[in-house]
């Protein structure tokens, strides 16, 4: 099959009205602004160009795509020059072809000529010229000055610079620039000694590159190419999948040669991405074969005993046998299920169908519990659908950015790459967050407003802002009237009006001045078309859903609600959290967010599975563990998460899981809950089977098999053995089909199926009669629940509350290199970026406690003790001290609490009272906790007659 | 008490007047420092105000103070306007350069300073602009473009805010004009841009001058601060170069005062419509703008009766390098070139024969006296394969190796090239190593790289003379085509010309030693 | 290498005159300070102006005026263009350069004095002409070289 | 840490807490429907037979909540 590569048409698409023109004697018509090279190239008259690529703007350096325009004097460049109506353009000429000629033997009199062993042989820009020019010939020779002694920089794990190879026309740099807005990249010096640079001249993993990969994918020859492209070739086919890293959901190109992936390049015609990516989905593919990778199942009796490597069949029949034991013995609820936010679509549809067909109860819960559920239960109390109102791309809209409890330039860095466009442009930007995070301030971009509030105070924080806009008639009344319940905004404003709620009733509590909290509130009301971007450091807190509540009034309040530029927009962290919740992964309720206890619906899920289901609401992840400990719950079935480092108050979850008879986990590798398992049946990556991820703007994407799954079985696959193991019959052959019975069943889903996704690429739901085409924005003239429901959300403080003791407030995150536990990049060379998770801590702080940077501290709470490195920075505000959790051996989990949001139980990760210690080694737990899992994790191969 | 006028500029100082003015001063006399009045064979020069009128002496030193003050040095010239040099000019921009104290307010309005500004302000933007385009006024940075159809762009873009950049890069040898300006009549500049202001809707300008004229950037600065009143609400700063030829580009210049790298822009945007930080910006050679307030003040049609074809108005000519009487010409277009070098500069300061003329800064051609006949115009000088640029002329005599020069213009487009194009970056370090070769009668042998067997097809035979010297023309026409900016797009012009019509050079014979690398 | 908190006060007082696109001024007025813009300086200047480490380091490089590292005690700076080569330049800068001992474009190992080319003072009628030590010198013949070098030494 | 039973306590406490802004019996009444719609049959048992249990200790917000919910649920207890 041969490498088809993606048609470059030069210059970024335009959007004028029509303009017509004649190219070599064709007439065509194109919007008005696309450059004559574009135009050309959308009638297959490939101009030669070397500077030019459509994901950039023009620039006009190479100047090899002149061309002759009738009526007007020289040669000007094909892609610095728009059309204009009547023009007649000629692309071929002996002159030009000279004139092309001339700057092509320029630019191989100071190139390397080893072609035929270059890593980019047959896929370079510069010998595809090079041959449309004819060159035949180089007459200025070959020994004059040149840059052939450049030496490679190969500190990026990566890819590889050889400067020896560039041919100075900027695409890197304004890659960096336009596409990813880092600025890392430069020309150094001027004239012929013009030579690209990261930062100051250094290597690039020193520099301030953030190795997304854009410039390597922008480079026209080898100078910046892929490490694997060097080792394996060029690739001989793609493949269009789905990123499995966080919720912005990239599309990519997985480039293979046979079954080997040589790259990931991220797909132009993403419409999350448009052809941006960031280092996890660019680079950090790896693990999928790294040696970690369990790929027999294995039995164990008991934990403490190793892992005895066993057959599919066995290891299968032994889980089914086991719950049917289990439910004998202990009653139909003693067994649940937990689906991944990293599965498939099709997969976790399975397991809460497992759960609620096979197990006959509604005990399954999903990952989002502990980062958006509060979303789930805020926006469909508020809104009437519990997902996000815009696109991504409707930030390109946005007159004024508010962004709260967030951090996307770690969380979610290609939206942010977006985000940073459109503030470059105008847009202003308000942050709400305890950490000074990149946002604030970095290059070309600089936050109107940092309101640095005490973690813990959202509510206060937003009802303050509520109080500005209420009483100083900033309230767009027309929307409300037309769009909202009137007597619950009667209500909310009444409230909010209470002086008990105005910024200078709160400034004490917040720490944040009353002057900044209004100017913040004007602006968000009267700055024009306002969009809120949330994170988990708005769910993450006792009162999650009050905050997402209190977000949705403001925007109601203010009528940024139902148009481009505006919107509620949650940032959800993992791949597929969305459609997680989605499928029904929550114990309350089916697919498409109805309720076990509807009637309608549950019938519905009957008649279809043939089988009488549950209408009361099942455990959740919480509840299960208390369940476990009180002997009632006793058998579980783990899908691709690692609760035991990702759930809060791990000494519970260990206990939990360790009180229980048959602990089953799937994943890709042997992670921290595993150590409390008895059965580990091996994942597959979503390289390795067929399916759809949902991102955090509803957009269902193809997720595409490209090799196959090393353990044998996509996951789907799995979780069908299991169930037929326990009687159920499924029939399944491929996902396409779980996906009719998903839209089947579910009215948001009812016109999805892939063939749709095929064509168009990916589909946001509803898609169904009413939107046949999906829907990137919801809400547009009224709410999914009619009238829009404002909600009073009255401050109520945490009960973790700083004293002595704890005199710290703790709140987490992460960073861009490692996702989630970890278990992936872990696995990679994003090591080489944050290799161990670091305590941030204030200079005040650290001073007052003798702490240095980079020191061995220890962090207590009143749940537990861990110890990591310090790093001292006044990032965080005095009294406030972060870390993330990618790293098992820091454990941070062991600290957070078991208290969480009032209504979903969303752990509050973002305020744990602690202390701060120098330390002179690793806590007692962690100490104990290694021992476990050091003799958890022995493993004895499968018996020789197998 | 005795007052004399002593010129304060660059030029004047170099050659020491400030040695000349202490020793007047010692002497007891008044000493009133000026601009130059422009002709430096007879600099230092002193004019003693004697019963009202200004009587010249130069060029002068400290010992002659005496002599002076008694009227009996040999060297006294009497009133400086009647000197032939000066007669036959028509001062209009600099009429008051070398007469006034520059940064003095009331000698400024005392010799008909700010008249343009408020005859402008007594007429309509749109007014103001007609009276620029009815004057005939084009760039007098070298393009030649109409300004006035440049400001009526600006006119009609709206935007939030516009701008008015004063380009005073002036990077070209043989040109000072804009230095002279500045140093000598800073406000005449401010009044122009100020007028410029009201004619575009522009509150604020900006004076990019080249870090090589401290003098300048002082004298601005300080001229700024006094006459800011004046001018309000239009306010101006200054912003200096660092060290970058091409920065006298305009996009490049927009980019140096954004705080980049000094790197050509494509068009379009035209800077009229997205200029300075993307808004409708005014982009104009200090003598485009300083040239406004005698139209404004004495009317478009007194400016437009001067000329010559459709170049209209004055061209203030900078006369250079070996010439006799060197110095600032200001004069309607259409004199000759051979009027300029041979009796208003007076053939060469060496005394041996001019061979050759470089008529616009470093990107301007060579002429031979055969062509002296050209007269000063923008389409003349085009159709002979040269162009006016800034005006300034540069006289060469017999002793010239015209290879040497063309060597010269290759090495000063490779140290000043911004590097984003290809036929410039690569193309000038080309240039010099092929001239090199040319000259040294050296043609390229056959690469060691060629004479492999692994290269099949490139011609392996040792290059000819002539197919070097065919090469050079091809380079030429591939950066005159194929450069972005005219940095790389002109440098042919002097190879060319050199090339053309010093063909005898070029055999190779009589090189000139080489300067110590 | 200068303190880098005297930098940092300096920058700090700059910037907040709050100029637009202040990079090139900020350089320019860090080089008079402090003789040139250390590579440490890089950072404090491209945080101050919320650029980034690369843009001010390319603007650095591409400038010709701004100096990395300490300049000698004097610089002679010869004009080698077309109206001062017309006027004999190359000659001077043959004689100037033997007799400061240092070959154009460089500074001497005892960082006494640095010849630096420049191109074009605006003095065209009167070359081969100078700025030694910022001080404008027309009409250099033997004699004046004899007098810069004496100059320069002292 | 908490006990099951006074996590089922707490949990009930908070929900009513936040609800508390609507007055006494319209948070009691939202507390219930909360209840009924997320917790599962165990946990509903449980809180009944914390309300029978003379040891346990309940807040009169979480007693409150807990009897109308065994009412509204016709729950035998």
């Amino acid at each position: 099959m041969t490498f088809t590569r993606e048609k470059d048409f030069g210059t970024p698409e335009a959007m004028g009205e029509a303009v017509s023109l004649t190219i070599d004697g064709q007439e065509i018509a194109v919007p008005a602004g696309t450059s004559i090279m574009r135009a050309a190239a959308m009638v297959e008259t490939d101009i030669p160009k070397l500077c030019a690529t459509d994901s950039l703007e023009s620039f006009g350096s190479c100047r090899l795509c002149l061309v002759e325009i009738e009526g007007r004097a020289g040669y000007p460049a094909s892609c610095t020059t728009p059309v204009a109506p009547g023009m007649v353009v000629h692309t071929e000429s002996e002159r030009l072809r000279k004139l092309r000629r001339g700057v092509m033997e320029l630019y191989i009199s100071d190139h390397p000529l080893d072609c035929l062993t270059c890593s980019a042989n047959g896929d370079c820009e510069l010998q595809d010229q090079a041959g449309a020019v004819g060159l035949r010939d180089v007459r200025f020779g070959y020994e004059g000055e040149n840059h052939l002694e450049g030496c490679k920089d190969e500190s990026n794990p990566y890819f590889t610079f050889d400067p020896a190879k560039c041919i100075v026309c900027s695409r890197c740099v304004r890659a960096c620039d336009e596409t990813q807005g880092t600025l890392a990249l430069t020309v150094d010096g001027r004239g012929f000694a013009s030579k690209i640079a990261a930062s100051q001249d250094e290597s690039f993993l020193s520099s301030e590159c953030v190795s997304c990969g854009a410039c390597v994918q922008a480079c026209p020859t080898s100078a910046l190419i892929e490490n694997t492209v060097i080792e394996k070739g060029t690739p001989d086919r793609s493949v269009v999948t789905t990123c499995a890293y966080c919720g912005v959901g990239c599309a990519f190109r997985a480039e293979m040669r046979g079954e080997e992936l040589v790259r990931m390049v991220p797909w132009k015609d993403g419409k999350a991405n448009h052809g941006h990516s960031c280092v996890k989905g660019r680079f950090a593919w790896g693990y999928a074969q790294h040696r970690d990778r369990v790929l027999n199942p294995m039995v164990r009796g008991a934990v403490d005993e190793p892992w005895r490597e066993v057959s599919w069949e066995e290891a299968i029949a032994h889980v089914a046998s086991e719950y049917r034991r289990i439910q004998k013995d202990y009653g139909t609820r003693a067994i649940g299920g937990i689906t991944s936010s990293r599965c498939t679509n099709e997969e976790t549809f399975l397991v809460q169908k497992l759960v609620r067909q096979g197990f006959g109860n509604n005990n399954v819960d999903t990952c989002a519990r502990v980062c958006h559920s509060p979303t789930g239960y805020g926006l469909k109390t508020t809104f009437g659908t519990s997902a996000g109102t815009q696109d991504f791309d409707s930030v390109q809209y946005a007159d004024v950015i508010l962004v709260i409890g967030a951090n996307p330039t770690d969380g979610h860095p290609v939206f942010a790459s977006l985000m940073k466009r459109r503030l470059r442009q105008g847009a202003k930007l308000i942050v709400v967050d305890p950490r000074r995070i990149d946002l604030v301030r970095s290059p070309h971009i600089e936050a109107s407003h940092h309101l640095p509030l005490r973690p813990g105070t959202n509510v206060a924080m937003l009802t303050a802002m509520a109080h500005v806009i209420v009483t100083e008639g900033l309230v767009d009344e027309a929307y409300v009237r037309e769009r909202c319940d009137t007597e619950a905004y009667a209500e909310w404003a009444e409230f909010v009006s209470d002086p008990a709620h105005s910024p200078e009733a709160i400034e004490e509590l917040t720490g944040v001045p009353a002057a900044d909290v209004r100017a913040a509130a004007r602006l968000y009301a009267t700055g024009g078309n306002a969009a809120i971007y949330y994170g988990l450091g708005v769910t993450e807190h006792s009162q999650g859903s009050s905050t997402v509540m209190a977000i949705a009034n403001l925007a109601m309040a203010t009528g940024n609600v139902g148009k481009e530029g505006t919107g509620v927009n949650p940032l959800r962290g993992q791949n597929n959290v969305q459609g997680a919740c989605d499928m029904g992964s929550f114990p309350h309720e089916f697919s498409g967010y109805r309720h076990v206890s509807d009637n309608a619906a549950r019938a519905q899920f009957e008649q279809d599975w043939g089988v009488a289901l549950d209408p009361e609401p099942g455990l959740r992840i919480p509840n299960m563990l208390d369940a476990a400990t009180d002997g009632t719950f006793k058998g579980i079935f783990i899908q691709g998460e690692d609760i035991l480092q990702s759930d809060p108050n791990t000494k519970h979850v260990a206990a939990g899981l360790a009180a229980m008879e048959c602990v089953v986990v799937q994943d890709l590798f042997l992670n921290e809950t595993a150590n409390y398992a008895h059965v580990f049946l091996p994942g597959s990556t979503f390289l390795e089977k067929d399916g759809t991820f949902t991102n955090a703007e509803r957009r269902i994407q193809r997720v595409r098999k490209v090799m196959e799954p090393r353990n044998g079985y996509g996951d789907w696959e799995v979780v069908q053995l299991v169930a037929n193991a326990m009687g159920l019959g499924w029939t399944y052959t491929h996902p396409s089909q779980i996906m009719d019975e998903i839209a089947r069943l579910t009215p948001t889903f009812a016109g999805v199926n892939y063939q749709m996704l095929d064509e168009r690429g990916s589909l946001q739901w509803p898609v169904n009669a009413a939107a046949p085409g999906g829907t990137p924005m919801m809400h547009i003239d009224h709410f999914v629940r009619g009238k829009g429901n404002f909600v009073v959300t009255d401050y109520v403080p945490t009960d973790e509350r700083t004293g002595p003791r704890f005199p710290l407030l703790l709140t987490t995150g992460r960073i861009l290199s490692q996702y989630n536990v970890g278990a992936q990049t872990r696995r990679t060379a994003n090591v080489n970026w944050h290799e161990e998770d670091r305590l941030e801590i204030h200079p005040h702080d650290a001073e007052n406690r003798g702490i240095r940077d980079g020191n061995w501290v220890s962090l207590r709470s009143r749940a537990g003790e861990t110890t990591l490195r310090a790093l001292i920075t006044d990032r965080v505000a005095p009294g406030v001290v972060y870390t993330t959790f990618h790293h098992p051996d820091t454990q941070a989990n062991v600290i957070t609490t078991d208290f969480s949001d009032w209504a979903t139980n969303c752990p509050e990760y973002k305020v744990t009272a602690v202390q701060v210690t120098p330390s002179n080694g690793p806590s007692d737990w962690q100490q104990s906790y290694r021992a476990q899992a050091e003799q958890s994790r022995r493993i004895e191969p499968a018996e020789p007659a197998e | 008490m005795t007052r004399v006028f002593v010129s304060k500029d660059m030029a004047s100082v170099a050659l020491g007047a400030d040695g000349l003015a202490r020793a007047f001063a010692d002497a007891g006399c008044e000493v009133v420092r000026t601009g130059s009045r422009g002709l430096f064979s007879i600099e230092p020069l002193v004019e003693v105000e004697t019963d009202g009128a200004r009587i010249a002496y130069g060029p002068v030193g400290p010992g002659d103070v005496a002599a002076v003050l008694d009227g009996s040095h040999p060297a006294r010239i009497g009133a400086i306007e009647a000197h032939p040099f000066f007669a036959s000019q028509q001062r209009f921009t600099f009429a008051r350069c070398g007469v006034t104290d520059p940064l003095n307010l009331a000698d400024y309005a005392a010799n008909g300073g700010w008249k343009g500004l408020e005859a402008a302000f007594s007429l309509s933007p749109q007014e103001v602009v007609d009276a620029v385009k009815a004057s005939g006024l084009r760039g007098r940075g070298g393009a030649g473009f109409p300004t006035g159809i440049k400001w009526q762009t600006v006119l009609d873009t709206d935007a939030d805010e516009k701008f008015i950049v004063c380009n005073a890069d002036e990077g070209d040898s043989g040109t000072f004009a804009d230095r002279m300006l500045m140093e000598g009549d800073p406000y005449c500049l401010i009044e122009g841009m100020a007028i410029a202001g009201h004619a575009v809707g522009a509150t604020h300008g900006y004076i990019y001058i080249r870090s090589e004229y401290p003098f300048a950037i002082e004298a601005m600065r300080e001229a700024i601060a006094r006459s800011a009143g004046k001018v309000a609400p239009f306010t101006l700063e200054v912003r200096v170069g660092a060290g970058a030829y091409v920065c006298g580009e305009e996009t490049a210049l927009l980019d140096s005062i954004e705080g980049r790298r000094g790197q050509v822009r494509a068009k379009p945007p035209l800077p009229a419509i997205e200029g300075l930080w993307g808004k409708p910006t005014v982009i104009n050679n200090v003598l485009s703008l300083a040239a406004v307030p005698f139209i404004l003040a004495e009317g478009a049609q007194a400016y437009a009766d001067v000329g010559f074809g459709r170049s209209r108005g004055t061209m203030p000519i900078q006369i250079a390098g070996n010439v006799k009487n060197g110095g600032l010409y200001e004069v309607g277009f259409g004199v000759t070139l051979g009027e300029l070098v041979d009796e208003i500069g007076g053939g060469t300061a060496s005394g041996r024969p001019v061979r050759a003329v470089q008529v616009g800064g470093p990107l301007g051609a060579y002429f031979p006296p055969s062509m002296f006949h050209l007269p000063f115009d923008y389409e003349a000088f085009a159709q002979a394969g040269g162009l006016i640029g800034h005006a300034g002329i540069t006289v060469f005599d017999d002793s010239v190796d015209m290879a040497h020069m063309a060597r010269f213009a290759m090495e000063f487009c490779a140290v000043e090239s911004c590097g984003k194009c290809t036929p410039c970056r690569i193309g000038s370090t080309r240039g010099v190593e092929l001239i090199d070769r040319i000259v040294a009668k050296a043609p390229r042998e056959s690469g060691a790289l060629e004479a492999m067997p692994q290269i099949r097809n490139t011609k392996g035979a040792a290059r000819t003379h002539d197919e070097e010297i065919d090469l050079l023309r091809d380079l030429c026409d591939t950066m005159k085509y194929g450069s972005l900016c005219a940095l790389g797009g002109f440098t042919p012009y002097p190879v060319l010309s050199a090339l053309d019509h010093f063909r005898e050079d070029f055999g190779g014979a009589s090189a000139l030693p080489e300067a110590a690398e | 290498m200068t303190d880098l908190e005297e930098i940092q006060t300096f920058i700090d007082r700059f910037v907040r005159q709050g100029m637009r696109g202040a990079l090139l001024p900020l350089l320019h007025a860090v080089q008079e300070e402090f003789g040139h813009v250390d590579p440490k300086a890089v950072p404090l200047i491209a945080d101050a102006l919320n650029l980034s480490r690369a843009e001010v380091h390319g603007v650095i490089s591409f400038y010709h005026d701004f100096r990395t590292a300490a300049p000698a005690r004097h610089v002679v700076k010869l004009c080698r263009a077309e109206s001062c080569q017309s006027r004999g330049s190359a000659a001077i800068e043959a004689e100037l350069s033997r007799h400061l001992g240092v070959a154009m474009g460089n500074s001497r190992k005892d960082g006494q004095v640095a010849l630096e080319p420049v191109y074009c003072l605006g003095l065209c009628a009167i070359g081969p002409n100078a700025l030694v030590d910022d001080r404008p010198v027309a009409r250099i013949d033997s004699a004046a070289v004899e007098r810069i070098t004496s100059e320069v030494e002292a | 840490m908490m006990s099951n039973d006074e996590r089922l306590a707490y949990m009930a406490e908070q929900i009513y807490r936040n609800f508390a802004a609507q007055g006494r019996d319209m948070a009691i009444a939202s507390t219930v429907d909360h209840i009924v719609s997320f917790w599962d049959p165990r946990m509903k048992a449980q809180a009944f037979a914390m309300l029978d249990d003379p040891a346990v200790r309940l807040s009169d917000g979480a007693r409150a909540v807990f009897e109308k919910l065994r009412i509204e649920t016709g729950a035998v207890g």
